[in-house]
């Protein structure tokens, strides 16, 4: 009796956690969705100027924001093992998350966000033992094939506003990505969504190929 | 290319995977021998009930062992239990199982979680039972019950039921003490009901 | 064109396909036949029972023709056992659990592996049958009980029901210590366990 | 105790299938990195396809010296090639796919099953590719090609869709011959019919 | 467009000729149910009686107006390869029509009703070419398979009315019926169905031994 | 035992139906060499077409002594016709499809039903092709035009499109007058109606 009593506090101690984590997780998705569309609002023309300076700074704005806020709501419930133990709880905002500001550094440089960068990024977020909060490389991959189908939309967008360059560029920044997970070693977290989330990018892969073939025939 | 710096640490956590499923398939070995052996209460005498739990017993000391390399290996690997946890979640559900079911043979009480890691000499601090595993291998101690009552009446022990019966009851009251969310765990808490009810209907044959 | 050099392999392969199915449908006309005269075992008494035997023994065999034609296809055919062996599957696990089963009848003892291909003369090293195929069958066996008991007591055997707890509760526990990877033989392990819970009852109708 | 005869048996069994998964993982690392290798052959150009084909030759040694470990496990297992085929046939269609893609890279023309197996260095009559295996990996080569074709037009090869049309229709005819039983390559081979219908469509928007 | 208007034509006939037939094989179906319950209602203590043979004599009666009625609507839509190609239309109420006479026939002999007696009582249903109408071996067999479910009802009725010579009977007709489909040969058209019904078959089987068992106990 | 009766009767069944499916899958083998040689037209140019609609033709003989030997057998079952259907609808399908389709690259119109059977040498009241059989064979035509006008244009026919356009359109306009409660033959319909798009922006294509 005594012992279950106990119990039953531990249970239900862990599920409000993670409920309050898939909460946070939630406001980090819709928040880094925004910026992601920001991102699809510049102009397609690749011409640069005044109003897409300040739309980028924003967007950095907004990021900044989001780890101030959500993230750190996240890192203050963890500590030590909860980690791993809430990781599916958080997982989905950590990797839109990556997504958003993958697609903000290709905006500005036309490279990819290294792993290293993200989590520089994220240094000054603490968790609840003061630790700073990092990335799980699953995260961060899983994050980067979504990122491609971003690329892909801009690419499209470009083609139809008449920037007949960008589409060749992109495809070829889609295809080191897609060359590059080829060579990631598969590990357990990968595994459940990895080989669909391939498919994905190849597909959209081949649509900024065939885009960039359309403007050249 | 890209992302060629990661292979080095996403190959080091592969290869933590590979050790800790190799201790982990031992310890399988090892619970499924003590389980064969315990299948020997259902001969139902009090001779054969001693001489199952005294099998069991003597594989104690290598299930502590191992439990002890899996303590070594996560130790070297802090905070990452539950990364892992996935792989040998089943043995430690079996663990708990044969500890709590010998020890309810031996004394008619439930173990409860803390003793239950005392027993294989985990420390909880560094490397325990998850509080679900232990419920878990709880339900799968009662589940075990109807066939033991049945074994033990044919065999003449006519207390056996009531005894059963009352431990079960109190046990079912207590997990009614629980808000399950995990739907295995609830689905195994099912099962327990379907338990009680069958014991009781043994006990009511034996009292008419 | 191209692909013309293996057209002819691809032919081939089909035909040593229907070949062997040609076969394993007799073998399976065969073995339902004999599953029909062993279901005489349920009337109950021990006439039913002996008669039974005698009748599956009769068609023992053509059986073992069929395999030794079998066998022979699959010499032509070198180290192509496990690429036709889903063919063949049904049929060995039927063999194997009629032979099995009609020897528990005789002489209340387990047929070995070895003892089973021996029994339909077939020579392990050159065409056997798969040991998950010889374990299945063995499950068939158990999954006979219950019914089996529950007709020997209708017809005044008071004394089957300690017999047959007493062999499944062996193999109950000698399949337990088996690390079974085939999902299809854990099925069917589950389903044992039940028959012996089975059994069990009915002894305890009878002692009761 | 039953049983105590196989469980070494099923044991080895389970060994063997293990010491073979871990061959199958590094052939499937290997392949993985000569696959992304053969990307870069999308880039379009003469002197992409050039280095992308000579990048994967590279790892084409240590492919061959995987498929000799997996030689040499199937040797002391003689006939149980087809048992554990599941294990590595999905590296060998990827070695199939890869040596015959880099072969019509370089020639234009399609590698036979025997010639695929001679690339590779093995010997057929000890441990070859089985043919559904190789007509798997030339199903996946033609899915390559819809791709392939519309990124040499990119580059300003007009002549290539003209040839690989040519190379698919024929392609497409050798396998209407082919009687598949085989579900999933009978699948397979619906997509090559899409594979030509895309070419054939560069083809038509490169001449109108 | 001529050929087509044809084709329609045809197509429209088919069509609505299974859709007749499946109506007169529903009103086999009904019309047969009633009779089987009628049997489940006779006194289970089988002491035989007038008011059994009055019921048994009615349900003969409803039989006969069966074949009389639906059976000839669903023979008379037929000839020659109509049979085989509306067969699937009209093996439903051919199967409830066999269960339903072998029920009876079980009811009044305990016997098996055998596929040559079935067909003799329909030898005067003609079909549209005057042909006698019979039934397929697979239809037969088939509603058998549905028999040994009712004699399970009625040795549970049996056991409970206290009838305990009742169930050991009924288990040998069943264990015999069980026995027998093991070495009928198996043909296409009961592929699909028979494995479930024998399956169904063997759990009546055991359940009226163990009620013979329970009585003994 | 019961049902010794029916032995006879359904045995002689099974045997029917072996016999039937022996000569379907000649006739499969004949149909999918004639599907092969007729791929050949997708080359475009007139003398390929001439050229593949010639070796199609080559076979058209054995065909129809296939189907003699089927119409044979099933002289000898009178009125079970639709008993055996399922084994032949596909090779019936086949050889509509290949009938039809090398009568319309001839003379530009589509076979009716009785003429693909009198091409076929088949009298209908005795063994003829079955109505929806025929309907699948003609859809299966216009699925093969999207691929052959793309082609034709390619090779240089500018006419095509709007031929093959006019056509599908008929043809579409026909189906439309059936009710067709068949499922299968109802999504073959809708995939006519796709073809029929594609092959019109070709035309729109060639218009610019």
């Amino acid at each position: 009796g005594d012992a279950f009593r106990a119990y039953a506090k531990q249970l239900d101690a862990v599920n409000e956690r993670r409920e309050r984590l898939v909460k946070a997780s939630r406001d980090v998705t819709i928040a880094s969705k925004k910026v992601i569309f920001a991102v699809h609002r510049l102009p397609a023309d690749g011409a640069g100027g005044g109003a897409e300076e300040a739309a980028l700074g924003q967007a950095e704005k907004d990021l900044q924001l989001i780890r101030k806020t959500s993230i750190k709501r996240v890192a203050q419930e963890l500590q030590d093992e909860d980690y791993w133990r809430f990781s599916r709880a958080f997982s989905p905002g950590m990797q839109e998350y990556v997504e958003a500001t993958a697609v903000l550094h290709y905006a500005k440089t036309g490279r990819l966000l290294t792993y290293a960068e993200a989590n520089a990024e994220l240094s000054e977020v603490q968790d609840a033992g003061g630790q700073a909060f990092r990335l799980s490389a699953a995260d961060y991959l899983l994050g980067i094939t979504d990122l491609t189908g971003e690329v892909m939309r801009l690419a499209i967008s470009s083609v139809a506003a008449g920037n007949k360059g960008a589409a060749a560029s992109m495809a070829a920044f889609v295809g080191a990505v897609y060359e590059g997970f080829h060579v990631v070693p598969m590990v357990a977290e990968l595994r459940r969504d990895l080989a669909k989330k391939l498919e994905v990018m190849r597909s959209s892969l081949v649509k900024i190929e065939t885009a960039s073939y359309m403007v050249h025939v | 290319t890209l992302f060629e710096g990661f292979r080095g640490e996403l190959e080091a956590s592969n290869a933590v995977r590979e050790e800790i499923k190799a201790v982990s398939q031992s310890m399988d070995a090892e619970t499924r021998k003590m389980q064969a052996a315990l299948m020997g209460i259902h001969a139902g005498t009090d001779e054969a009930v001693a001489s199952a739990v005294a099998k069991v017993r003597e594989h104690l000391e290598p299930l502590r062992t191992l439990n002890a390399q899996l303590a070594a290996i996560m130790k070297q690997h802090p905070g990452q239990y539950y990364r892992y946890h996935d792989i040998w979640r089943h043995v430690h559900t079996s663990c708990a199982f044969l500890v709590a079911f010998v020890h309810w043979l031996e004394h008619g009480t439930l173990l409860t979680h803390a003793q239950v890691e005392s027993e294989l000499q985990l420390r909880h601090e560094e490397f325990g039972i998850d509080l679900e595993d232990y419920l878990v291998g709880v339900c799968s101690v009662s589940n075990e019950m109807p066939r033991y009552v049945v074994n033990r009446v044919t065999a003449g022990d006519y207390d056996c039921p009531a005894k059963v019966a009352s431990f079960l009851s109190d046990l079912y009251a207590a997990f009614r003490l629980l808000n399950l969310r995990n739907d295995f765990l609830r689905k195994r808490f099912d099962g327990l009901k379907y338990d009680l009810k069958r014991v009781e209907e043994v006990l009511y044959d034996v009292k008419i």
